[in-house]
């Protein structure tokens, strides 16, 4: 029974069915969102999916100059790591998983998926991948400050003079406490986290790396069929983990009791969460150069984390 | 007049180390070194020394009855200098061959031209 | 019977040295064998003390000539052996070991091996004996053996660029810090006219003089210097980058911890010193300093090996952190670091290695491409780079960890914001640890392979069987950790906290009570987050099921095509519709848009790393009375 | 386990690359328009691939000038199974006022297999959305053919 338990939550809830599920939902309910600002009428909710499906489909090509092994790894690595992610976040009431140290463990394995990206196109001997890979390392090396300040305000926020790292402390705080989002001192970390997302998921105005139209989407260039569909899962649980995330850190607190109540709370937040962050820059703003996604990060969203910090280390 | 040793000692030290870190000539640079070294000696010297001490050499009777002096210099010291004095060499000596090579190759023994390896 | 086994190591490599200089200059397998059977012995015979030291906790001494302690004075010299040094003992042996079977491959185009093999030996017999020697003035003249014989090995292939160069900046620089160590001893003596660390200990446990505060900073300097932590971190980038690869590893992977040894033998067992806030925090700033300084300098490298040296340096800032902390989670963090160090960055060199060995250059722009070419090699890297980069389920995600926990918890109890940026800190530089080897990954194996390249082989098994034992060890360490800590950190980290039991066992019982050291009981460190086998049951479980999903649609899903002999257009890499050519994008090409925003701090750091001898000394002579002064300063 | 899945899906989500060989622009633009809000050709699924190996329709206009016409069959070439290829214009076909010139290759049928042919010039949105919406459906018969 323990062992069935185990199984169903790792590869079914909240492991890598359920993330995969929600974050193509997202994904759909994005690209629908989106016409609908631009007056248009939109694909269906269910597009990502067909996408995806579609891609299962079709021939995957590994080109001559690519290593077979790392290059059909890489997507499988990666989708591995990030359903591990989604054990982590507590989904209001029910975790599946907590330790002393998730945020750290979730820091590193949303890496990995990243870290997957960036050798598979690497592997693949493109020098569009090559210039693909650069900019997605940068990307990740700009959103990772402020990513980690805003990890540590919430950590001391909520743990006071102890080590809290642990989800599910935090959301027995904010269950005692209220959301952790109206706390005045946490608001600066709030919006940093919240300009992270469509870094971390890839979404304009900080996709450079995977620029279609100028370095013909970086490292995924010389992917196809099955591999590309992972990777495009891939991106989809992303934004299923970090809109979650962002939800079990700064809006946690709802308990109905029952797992599947909090659940459907849980997917309809991530959904305004999607909206507020992803679709809604997305749909106002270009693509920005390199170095000013490096030097935006550097200096406005993480001075909102510092400041953050600072705050919650004086102890307001 | 032990004092005069510690401020011998300290001057060689701090001497050695304005040659190590001002002169551009790496000969000079290895001197340096063994002045430092050499400064470093006299400290541990001086340490062992005991005004109007004796050498610690007794005969088995003196001990046996236990009328030996009771104040004689620290032999200790004395060895670590011996020791210390041997590796100072050694490492002259190595530094030297180093200089020697470093001249053939880049025909020159001036630390500005010698810096290959930077950034 | 077990207490001669300290001895017997370090002088059985000794004398293996002369007999390889007498019998082996000419012949082959005489060399290799001696040189083989001298370390296999070496780590034979400290893994044999595993037992007694590790589990039953004793120490084990060994006198000199049977100069026992006599009423309560040690004068003899005397190896003692307790967790702490045999920990570093087991370090040293294995990496020598592993050494010494790669050299047989690697080495075998060079000329007068008897030479190397001597020094080489002569090099593990000084560091295995600066590890056990229970003596403070032993422990300075192995650490001049030591440097010799890294600097007769840095320079011994002396046709190569800079070779001759950076021995003589490491043979200034280390002979700086050895002079520092030396008059620390010496003001030392003066004061506790004696040089057994037992009885310094608790000898000096009644209080510090002046003196023994300035000989503190000067000894502390001293194996910082050692540790080639930040600034005296500059010959350390040249000579590992010059050195034959075999022996860059042993630099990296064992020298260096040789001067952590140190430290964390002077400041917690003989000086007791990590009670005072201001060495806590002399020590954490340097560490933090340390590993940002290696690793924003490691980014802008062109050269594999002077990059895997700036991020040796980075690593040790991880290890002095944590050991600054004080705390036995910090201790066990910093100490396990320092292992996982050993491992993961002796592989990336043994990789190194093999790219130099077969193509000849280790230059990020000239490579290219040899992952079709070099596939075992290229996993083995992977693994190496996955492992320094923290992510799991490699070593280094265990101990980096460990350190994060340790900082983090420091600043919460201490309430002293520096603690936080310096966890801060610790998380970027391991972000930036990542990038830079996915530079190399990108430039040396991944890419386009290049013309002249296209018959490099794969290296040959005695080089590729060190490189498989450590990577499989990198991942062993990361799974089975538990199991490593309770038998080999743990002890550690309690025998340099629980300093009056040792000076109990060395000096005989009551001695420490009598000098006021207190015995005490460290609590075993906790972890819970890291449960290895629930990890390796989740990874097997997603991977399964990936595998059976992939299975199942093997009759609806497209199908994987691999390229055939000839070249087909289908299996071209895109360029936009051209032909394909040959267009790699550098190791320096990566990485801009970071570059660029980091102009000004690039244009001053690569100014100090200036290559000038005396710009270095000047570094470390000013460094070193800087750690003085504030020790004197806020020490007394 | 997915078959009948994936065999809808691959009508339902079709990528477009699109290759310029030496057109006016005329047609480019038009296609263009398709994927404005008056037209919104992604309620279809459609989406411009950035990549020949993410695509499922391979969209040429242009009369395929000598200089393009190896580089047309290259990338046409490196898209995976099962693909479509969709002219748009008389350009592709049979040269249009181009016709004759020195430079000009058409027919493009004479390089590669073509599935749909959109004539005009230039042909209107409504047409070519016609057309990538016909060639969606080769698509799915092609994939349910590529499993039998």
């Amino acid at each position: 029974m323990q062992i069935l338990l185990f199984l169903v939550k790792v590869l079914i809830f909240p492991g890598a069915l359920f993330t995969a599920c929600v974050g193509l939902f997202l994904a759909g309910i994005d690209r629908k969102v989106i016409a609908h600002m631009q007056k248009r009428i939109g694909p269906p909710i269910r597009q990502p999916m067909y996408d995806f499906f579609k891609l299962m489909g079709k021939e995957t090509i590994v080109p001559a100059r690519a290593n077979k092994l790392v290059f059909l790894g890489a997507p499988i690595a990666g989708f591995i790591s990030l359903a591990i992610v989604m054990l982590f976040i507590p989904i209001f009431g029910f975790t599946a998983f907590s330790g002393t140290a998730d945020l750290i463990v979730i820091l590193y394995f949303l890496t990995i998926g990243g870290v997957a990206l960036i050798v598979g196109g690497s592997s693949s001997g493109s020098p569009y991948a090559g210039i693909g890979i650069s900019r997605e390392m940068v990307t990740m090396m700009s959103y990772e400050l402020p990513f980690v300040l805003v990890l540590l305000s919430v950590a001391r926020k909520v743990g006071g003079s102890t080590l809290a790292f642990s989800m599910n402390q935090i959301a027995d705080y904010q269950a005692a406490n209220g959301s952790l989002l109206f706390s005045w001192s946490m608001i600066p970390a709030a919006i940093a986290l919240l300009l992270i997302i469509p870094a971390e998921v890839g979404m304009q105005p900080f996709d450079v790396a995977e620029a279609e139209t100028e370095i013909c989407e970086g490292p995924l260039i010389e992917y196809s069929g099955a591999a590309l569909g992972m990777f495009k899962l891939n991106t989809a649980m992303k934004m299923c983990i970090m809109t979650g995330l962002f939800t079990s850190l700064f809006l946690g607190g709802i308990r109905t009791g029952t797992v599947v109540c909090d659940a459907i709370i849980f997917v309809a937040v991530c959904a305004v969460v999607t909206l507020v962050c992803i679709t809604t820059i997305h749909a106002v703003t270009a693509r920005l150069k390199i170095e000013h996604l490096f030097k935006f990060y550097w200096t406005v969203v993480s001075g909102l984390a510092l400041a953050s910090l600072i705050l919650v280390w004086m102890g307001l | 007049m032990i004092i005069v040793n510690y401020i011998a000692s300290i001057i060689l030290i701090v001497l050695g180390f304005y040659t190590v870190c001002t002169k551009k000539n790496l000969i000079k640079i290895v001197l340096g070194l063994g002045i430092v070294d050499y400064g470093i000696n006299m400290l541990i010297v001086s340490f062992g020394f005991n005004e109007g001490g004796t050498a610690p050499i007794y005969q088995l009777s003196d001990l046996l009855n236990g009328v030996a002096p009771q104040f004689f210099v620290d032999p200790v010291p004395q060895a670590l200098t011996l020791t210390s004095i041997v590796i100072g060499a050694c490492v002259d000596a190595m530094a030297l061959s180093l200089v020697v090579m470093i001249n053939r190759k880049y025909k020159t023994v001036n630390a500005d031209e010698v810096r290959r390896l930077r950034g | 019977m077990m207490q001669h086994f300290p001895v017997l190591a370090v002088m059985l490599l000794f004398l293996a040295a002369f007999l390889v200089e007498i019998f082996g200059s000419k012949n082959k397998v005489i060399r290799n064998g001696l040189t083989l059977l001298a370390t296999t012995n070496a780590l034979v015979m400290t893994l044999a003390l595993i037992k007694p030291v590790m589990m039953n906790g004793e120490v084990i001494s060994y006198w000199m000539g049977n100069w026992a302690p006599v009423s309560g004075y040690a004068i003899g010299i005397g190896y003692e052996v307790d967790a702490l040094s045999l920990f570093f003992g087991i370090l040293v042996t294995a990496t020598f070991w592993l050494s010494s079977i790669y050299s047989i491959g690697y080495m075998n185009k060079d000329h007068h091996l008897g030479h190397y093999y001597t020094l080489f030996l002569m090099l593990s017999g000084s560091v295995l004996g600066l590890v056990f020697t229970g003596d403070i003035f032993n422990m300075f003249v192995m650490i001049e053996i030591m440097t010799f014989a890294s600097v007769a090995l840095t320079a011994f292939r002396n046709d190569s660029e800079g070779a001759l160069e950076a021995a003589f900046k490491y043979l200034v620089i280390g002979s700086i810090g050895s002079s520092s160590v030396l008059a620390g001893v010496a003001m030392l003596y003066s004061q506790c006219h004696t040089l057994n660390m037992a009885q310094l200990s608790s000898i000096l446990s009644g209080g510090l003089t002046p003196t023994s505060v300035v000989a503190f900073g000067l000894i502390v300097a001293g194996f910082g210097v050692k540790s080639y932590i930040v600034p005296f971190h500059t010959p350390a980038a040249d000579a590992y980058a010059a050195a034959p690869t075999s022996v860059s590893m042993v630099f990296s992977g064992m020298v260096n911890k040789a001067g952590v040894y140190g430290m964390i033998r002077m400041v917690y067992i003989v000086f007791r010193a990590m009670d005072h806030s201001s060495v806590q925090m002399l020590l954490a700033v340097f560490g933090a300093v340390t590993m940002f300084v290696g690793v924003t300098m490691a980014l802008t490298q062109h050269e594999f090996k002077r990059l895997l040296a700036f991020h040796s340096i980075s690593q040790i800032g991880y290890v002095i952190t944590a050991v600054s902390l004080g705390s036995a989670l910090g201790l066990t963090g910093g100490l396990f670091h320092a292992m996982n160090h050993t491992l993961f960055k002796g592989l990336l060199f043994l990789c190194a290695g093999a790219v130099l060995y077969r193509t000849g250059t280790t230059n990020l722009d000239k490579l290219g491409g040899l992952s079709k070419k070099m596939p075992q090699t290229t996993i083995c890297f992977l693994i190496g780079a996955g492992a320094i980069s923290g992510l799991p389920p490699f070593n280094g995600f265990a101990s980096k960890w460990m350190i994060y926990q340790g900082i983090f918890t420091k600043a919460l109890t201490s309430g002293n914001f520096l603690y936080v940026i310096i966890t801060v800190t610790a998380l970027i530089v391991s972000v930036m640890t990542l990038a830079s080897f996915i530079k190399v990954t990108q430039a040396v194996f991944f890419g386009q392979l290049r013309e002249e390249h296209n018959d490099v082989k794969e290296v040959p098994a005695v080089m590729l069987i060190p490189m498989y034992i450590m990577a499989a060890l990198c991942v062993i360490c990361g799974t089975i950790y538990p199991l490593v800590s309770k038998y080999l950190l743990f002890p550690a980290a309690n025998a340099s906290l629980n300093v009056g039991d040792y000076i109990d066992k060395m000096m005989g019982a009551g001695y420490a009570e009598a000098a006021g050291v207190p015995t005490m009981l460290v609590e075993p460190v906790t972890f819970s987050f890291w449960n290895p086998v629930l990890w390796l049951i989740l990874f097997g479980i997603v991977f399964f099921a990936a595998v059976i999903v992939i299975l199942l649609g093997t009759n609806e899903r497209g199908k994987i095509l691999t390229a055939g002999e000839k070249p087909e257009a289908k299996y071209a890499t895109f360029f936009s519709g051209e032909e394909e050519m040959f267009s790699q994008v550098g190791g320096s090409d990566l990485f801009w848009g970071f570059k660029k925003n980091w102009k000004g701090y690039y244009k001053v750091f690569t100014e100090l790393h200036s290559g000038i001898v005396t710009d270095y000394t000047s570094y470390t002579v000013i460094a070193t009375a800087i750690i003085v002064m504030c020790l004197f300063i806020f020490m007394r | 386990m997915f078959k009948k899945l994936i065999d809808k899906s691959a009508s339902k989500s079709p990528w477009l690359y699109h290759i310029n060989s030496g057109s006016c622009n005329g047609c480019d633009i038009e296609l263009v328009a398709c994927l404005t809000p008056r037209y919104d050709a992604e309620r279809f699924g459609f989406k411009l691939a950035g990549s020949p190996r993410h695509a499922d329709i391979v969209v040429i206009s242009g009369p395929v000038t000598s200089q393009s016409r190896d580089r047309l069959v290259r990338t046409i070439a490196q898209v995976p199974e099962p693909k479509c290829v969709v002219t748009i214009g008389s350009c592709p076909q049979s040269g249009n006022v181009f016709k004759g010139s020195y430079s000009v290759e058409a027919p493009v049928e004479n390089f590669v297999h073509v599935d749909v042919a959109v004539a005009g010039c230039t042909p209107k949105p409504e047409a070519i959305m016609e057309g990538l919406y016909t060639a969606a459906l080769i698509l799915k018969k092609k994939r349910e053919a590529m499993h039998k």
